[in-house]
């Protein structure tokens, strides 16, 4: 997709986002479509770092909550507006990206991982025992009742979530087309090799994964205004780490529109299944899709659709002559 | 031939993700019968708080089954509309304006838990509803809506009033014990219950010689529980969720910690699955509770629910005696069923009014709310573990084994002080 | 410190916890120079190298470079400083084309020239006898194609010198030559090429020089006919 | 002197707890340490453990350890059976190790909520007559509860310390960690003893499930409270080193009961994901690291 054509698309989904606070009353789809939004931006955000450059990050809920917590300072000490909120919250989730960065340093692979699954728990801890942000008892916000603009608040967190998405999914274009984009796929493909070419990889990783903690920031956010009460267990949930991880898996981690396909997918499908199926049963779908896919479709959709469309062009190619 | 295989494996993956949309968007939200008066929940099915959640859930179709045999309310037949909340809060505001913009149902009531109640908060207020809610701790403290009902009878100051009966028990003792030793998990409840603690401490004039809390994923009691052995407190409060309820208790066995009482604020010992595990080890704790079988507690229906809700217990893997929870998640509908019997109305308003000013007849007994939608009186028990001597379940069905010593009205015994001399 | 040393390795000393790698070696290469470094398994040959190239930090000693410091710089400037390799075993990048592989050098190390970058990959991948697989993916080349596109990424680069680890190992004697042919060609071009080999007849074929190294440390330096007279040389060979 | 007595008996605690936490730990030191293979999923291995050993208690009345040691055999198979998927899907196909993590924290899903469908939410315990007694040795105060645990998971390392090294599967799984030429040398086949070994590696989770549900109740999602720890330890003890596995288990059990009883509970956990981050950034090989 070109500059152009994908400039238009987002301005077009931006645009219809705006519309349909215009005619569309009913809250439901404005609470269910944030967290889908919530999950394409977090899956972008991972797939930035897992998916481009190869380091699998299991503290997604570290840097979402940080970027939540952040916010419930904010709105404790100075009543803050969301735009501080989101700033803040980018800032201190990039920092501690960038810290993660330097990590990579020292630690490769799986060793990696661990130490972000090590992270998330030691930062978990201090919450829970500061208690400034509610500790473990956990704090109620106050929503604002409106916004201005848009009267009710939700839909302005919407709007804010879709922005953000947009944000998100512009990052991910213009790495994955940048000369960032292919030095950290030779860094994926090998690391020492990359080094060796001449890319400069340790400051290519602290891009990725500043980038990455800056966008889950974000997504981390406007989270306390939506659920109006946070406490240390729902920001750190284990679900933010799977499904980051899982939505670029299934969608296809290569390119940007691979985690949008699969947060989308599995973000709406757990929707439905949360008002629906209502059981463990949702749980245990992830789990069956997630096996297939990476056993029987390792490039996710993308991947499959690609495949799919190269046979069929193979077999006219082969039926013309 | 490998170019076929693989093309079938793409079909494969393909099909299954469309049959898995489907299949979960395929699914009807409800079944609609006759113009029912709906009422909707999101309760936690999964996670959690999962074992509590379906014990309650079984308990409010009882009382949907009950009401629609006497004809419905307002000659109009109930029907629950529920979602599973997974015990996760970030799940509460879309199940909710689901439940209201969607499925319009006429009203609402809470799932259970704070951190399960607290996300539901403002969007009930936003539109003004009437909201009873199933145990949460001081949930209406911020907002002070005058549409929100407790069930869970802690006081007018939930945290306060919860923990305080505790140590009035202790300060009638003689001679009056004079330090205490608090531990907690760090989560929501057992904080506040040790908020709550250290005020009555305060106010009853005990000295606190410790006062920690632990991880919820802590394997080992005894390091905790020999620090606190080395105190030497007069009292132990514990604030803590079943598996760590279970891991001090046997700790304190093993390490032998005998102050002169323990327990307080033990969450699960309540329930059947510990109460027959730890058998005589529960012989003289003192823990709090909002129901037991004892003779002063019989109020009218509560045993012929409990039968029924134990017919069904077993089947659906829950707790098999159902004194905790489930009778509370009944009264909580009959509440707001006899709010709009009472005021013959759907409005949200007139409901709101009736159950803040009138008394209600339900099987946990006569309720009345005060101005905040707590309980206008605290009616937390202190129960004390006596005279178990095996860890047969068919015991706690009947009076004697858990006997209420606070409050004066319910008492259905004596309380045996010290601790040592009741573990027997 | 010879004063025309183009590469000046002075001392270097590498241990791995209590093992000693590289024991304060030291050598020269002049520029345009085709300079063989030989000796047995575990030698520590590549571990000299890795020091060269900078994806090991060195212990001890310094290294220069044209008439630069380069002892403390991490890998990728001394590749754009004119530094390339090509690994022993081939690490192409394997989700990318051949010529994909050629364009992150060229991009990252060769500043300053954007346009004709196809053009400049093509031809290099003509020099390697690559350009019919210029747009295949690098993960489906056989063996041989590997090692021609391990240097061909290297030259990519634009390197002045080139360090070549074992580019011949397990290939038949002409695909050897087909090498060899290669790596005389670029030093004709005016690239110095340090050639770190197995097979005997090629190294003592294209070198210049040669040093050896063993246990860590050098025990002969020289052309290829001294080299093959050492009595320390061929005990380290044969073993006593 | 109260202070010494809580010292003597924070470092006994520790080092009870510690013995459990090898038998959790093993099976990842040999899947990760000594296969490569990222077994996230263990955990929930050591779940599935220990709701057998909770049936065959609850229904028969066995005793937890030896249910454990009666499943042994069929948690071998399961993870020969385990592996085969995983060597047909990623292994052969030299995928990276990322897909196989995905692939387990699939499995991770499946067994869990399978164990929610089959056993409810409900905590579950056994009863066993050793639960609850205790006994003293001078200051210190020892609970079967955790004795019996420790014993038989220091029991356990020690029995695949020696088939590691006195038997020729062992030290065919050695080799086929460092090199798999050398491995075909000696005339095995690296399948089927990498099959052997994260058999044995799933084995040990029958085990250690039985002395996960002695020690305290279980529910199903308790597995991933352990994944970290589990990886701490593995990590810490060097990557497939058995008895480094067994050290690291100790000094990880004792800095959480040092920090429970001088610093305060709350900060256990922190404190050995703390030294696992530590180690990690000083020392990624581990303490013992090849």
């Amino acid at each position: 997709m070109g500059a152009r054509s994908f400039g238009a698309v987002a301005l077009a989904v931006v645009v219809a986002g705006l519309a349909v606070t215009r005619v569309l009353d009913n809250q439901y789809y404005y609470f269910a479509g944030y967290v889908v939004l919530q999950y394409v931006v977090l899956a972008t955000a991972w797939n930035i770092l897992g998916g481009y450059t190869g380091y699998v990050n299991f503290g997604t809920p570290a840097f979402f909550a940080l970027g939540a917590y952040t916010a419930v300072v904010l709105i404790q000490s100075l009543k803050a507006p969301l735009a501080i909120q989101l700033v803040a919250g980018a800032i201190i989730s990039g920092l501690l990206g960038l810290a993660l960065g330097y990590l990579t340093l020292r630690l490769r692979g799986v060793f990696f991982s661990i130490a972000t699954l090590a992270l998330a728990v030691v930062l978990q801890t201090m919450f829970i025992n500061w208690e400034y942000t509610g500790g473990a008892r956990g704090i109620t916000l106050v929503r604002p009742a409106s916004a201005p603009l848009f009267g009710n608040y939700v839909q302005f967190l919407f709007v804010v979530m879709l922005g953000l998405a947009v944000l998100a999914v512009a990052t991910a274009w213009w790495i994955e087309r940048s000369w960032i984009g292919r030095g950290l796929t030779a860094i994926r493909d090998n690391e020492e090799a990359a080094e060796c070419m001449g890319v400069p990889t340790l400051r290519l990783k602290l891009v990725a994964t500043t980038v990455s903690g800056v966008l889950m920031g974000l997504a981390g956010a406007p989270f306390p205004y939506y659920v109006t009460f946070v406490e240390p267990t729902s920001v750190f949930d284990l679900n933010y780490a799977v499904n980051s991880l899982a939505m670029p898996m299934i969608g296809g981690s290569t390119t940007w529109i691979g985690p949008v396909i699969g947060a989308v997918l599995l973000g709406t499908a757990q929707q439905i299944a949360t008002v629906t199926i209502s059981s463990a049963l949702n749980l245990l779908l992830v789990g069956l899709i997630l096996v297939a896919f990476v056993i029987l479709a390792p490039e996710g959709i993308v991947g499959l659709v690609q495949r799919l469309a190269r046979r069929s062009g193979e077999r006219t190619r082969r039926s013309g002559v | 031939m490998r170019r076929n295989r693989s093309r079938t494996r793409a079909w494969a993956v393909v099909s299954l993700l469309i049959g898995a949309l489907f299949a979960s968007s395929a699914w009807p939200g409800a079944a609609s019968a006759a113009d029912p008066i709906k009422i909707g929940f999101g309760m936690a099915l999964t996670g959690g708080l999962a074992a509590n959640g379906k014990a309650a859930l079984i308990a409010m179709q009882l009382w949907e089954a009950d009401v629609n045999k006497k004809g419905g309310l307002l000659g109009r037949p109930v029907q629950l509309v529920y979602y599973d909340d997974q015990t996760k809060g970030a799940t509460v505001p879309g199940i909710y304006t689901k439940l209201l913009d969607v499925d319009k149902v006429h009203f609402v009531v809470s799932g259970y838990g704070t951190n399960l109640i607290a996300p539901a908060m403002p969007i009930v207020m936003e539109r003004k509803l009437v909201f009873p809610a199933l145990f949460g701790l001081a949930n209406n403290e911020k907002h002070n809506y005058s549409g929100y009902f407790q069930i869970m009878p802690a006081g007018p100051r939930p945290a306060i009033d919860w923990t305080g009966t505790y140590l009035e028990v202790a300060a009638r003792q003689t001679p009056k014990p004079q330090t205490l030793a608090l531990v907690g998990a760090d989560a929501e409840y057992p904080h506040n219950a040790l908020a709550g603690i250290r005020e009555n401490a305060k106010r009853l004039g005990f000295k606190v010689v410790y006062d920690s809390t632990y991880p919820p994923n802590t394997v080992d009691f005894t390091p905790i529980v020999r620090v606190i052995k080395a105190q030497n407190p007069d009292v132990v409060f514990v604030a803590s969720y079943p598996p760590d309820s279970a891991g001090m208790v046997l700790a304190a066995h093993e390490v032998g910690l005998q102050p002169k009482m323990f327990g307080g604020g033990m969450v699960g010992l309540q329930f059947a699955a510990l109460l027959t595990k730890l058998g005589p080890k529960l012989n003289g704790i003192v823990n709090y509770d909002f129901w037991v079988p004892e003779p002063t507690l019989k109020f009218s229906g509560i045993e012929d629910f409990l039968k029924r809700y134990q017919a069904q217990a077993e089947k659906a893997g829950v707790d098999p005696l159902g004194h905790y929870l489930p009778p509370w998640a009944y009264a909580y509908l009959q509440v707001l069923g006899q709010a709009i019997e009472g005021t013959k109305s759907l409005d949200q308003q007139k409901v709101a009014d009736y159950v803040r000013t009138q008394e209600h007849d339900t099987i946990v007994g006569k309720v009345k709310f005060g101005a905040n939608g707590e309980w206008a009186t605290s009616r937390v028990l202190q129960v004390q573990f006596q005279g178990i001597e095996t860890t047969d379940i068919a015991q706690f069905h009947k009076a004697g084994k858990r006997v209420v010593v606070w409050p004066e009205q319910y008492k259905s015994g004596k309380l045996i002080y010290p601790y040592s001399s009741a573990m027997k | 410190m010879s004063a025309e040393a183009f590469l000046d390795v002075q001392g270097v000393t590498k241990r791995f916890g209590g093992f000693q790698a590289l024991s304060a070696v030291s050598l020269q290469v002049r520029q345009g120079e085709r300079f063989g470094l030989i000796g047995p398994n575990g030698s520590g040959k590549t571990t000299l190298i890795n020091c060269i190239s900078g994806t090991l930090r060195t212990d001890g000693g310094r290294i220069v470079f044209a008439d630069q410091d380069i002892t403390t710089l991490p890998a990728h400037r001394r590749t754009r400083l004119g530094i390339a390799r090509s690994f022993q075993i081939p690490k192409p990048f394997t989700s990318m084309t051949v010529l994909q592989n050629l364009m992150i050098p060229i991009e990252y190390a060769g500043r300053g020239h954007r346009d004709g970058v196809v053009d400049e990959a093509m031809g290099i991948l003509g020099l390697m006898g690559l350009a019919a697989k210029a747009h295949v993916p690098s993960a489906a080349l056989t063996q041989i194609e590997m090692r021609k596109l391990e240097l061909a990424r290297a030259m990519a680069a634009r390197p002045r010198l080139l360090v070549s680890d074992e580019a011949m190992a397990g290939l038949s004697s002409t695909e050897v030559d087909d090498i060899l042919a290669i790596l005389f060609e670029l030093n004709q071009r005016g690239i110095t090429i340090v050639m770190i080999e197995h097979i005997m007849r090629a190294v003592m074929r294209f070198s210049e020089r040669i040093a050896v190294l063993d246990a860590g440390e050098k025990i002969a330096e020289g052309g290829p006919d001294e080299i093959l007279a050492d009595k320390r040389v061929e005990k380290a060979y044969l073993g006593e | 002197m109260v202070w010494l007595d809580l010292l003597l008996n924070a470092l006994a605690a520790g080092i009870l707890l510690g013995g459990f936490y090898a038998a959790v730990s093993l099976g990842i030191a040999l899947a990760f340490g000594l296969l490569d293979i990222v077994n996230i999923a263990h955990p929930v291995f050591v779940m599935l453990g220990s709701y057998v050993a909770y049936g065959m208690n609850a229904r028969f009345g066995f005793d937890p350890i030896l249910t454990g040691l009666l499943f042994t055999p069929v948690f071998y198979a399961l993870g020969v059976l385990l592996y085969r998927v995983y060597y047909v899907s990623f292994e052969r196909k030299g995928a990276e190790s990322l897909r196989g993590l995905v692939f387990f924290f699939g499995v991770l899903f499946i067994v869990e909520v399978s164990l929610l469908l089959a056993f409810g939410v409900d905590y579950r315990m056994v009863e066993a007559r050793y639960i609850g007694e205790t006994f003293q040795i001078g200051p210190v105060g020892i609970a079967f509860r955790l004795l019996v645990p420790c014993v038989v998971g220091v029991a356990l390392t020690g029995a695949l310390y020696l088939f590691l090294s006195r038997t020729f599967y062992g030290r065919a799984i050695q080799a086929v960690a460092q090199d798999s030429f050398a491995l075909r040398l000696m005339g095995a086949n690296p399948f089927r003893v990498k099959g052997i070994a994260f058999g044995l590696a799933i084995a040990t989770a029958a085990l250690a499930g039985a002395l996960l549900i002695m020690i305290g109740p279980v529910e199903p999602a308790m597995n991933r409270e352990y994944i970290g720890r589990v990886f701490a330890v593995a990590v810490l003890g060097g990557m497939g080193s058995i008895g480094g596995t067994l050290v690291a288990a100790i000094i990880v059990g004792v800095a959480e009961s040092l920090t429970s009883t001088f610093y305060g509970p709350s900060w256990g956990v922190a404190v050995s994901f703390g030294v696992l981050l530590l180690a990690l950034a000083v020392r990624p090989s581990g303490l013992f690291g090849r």
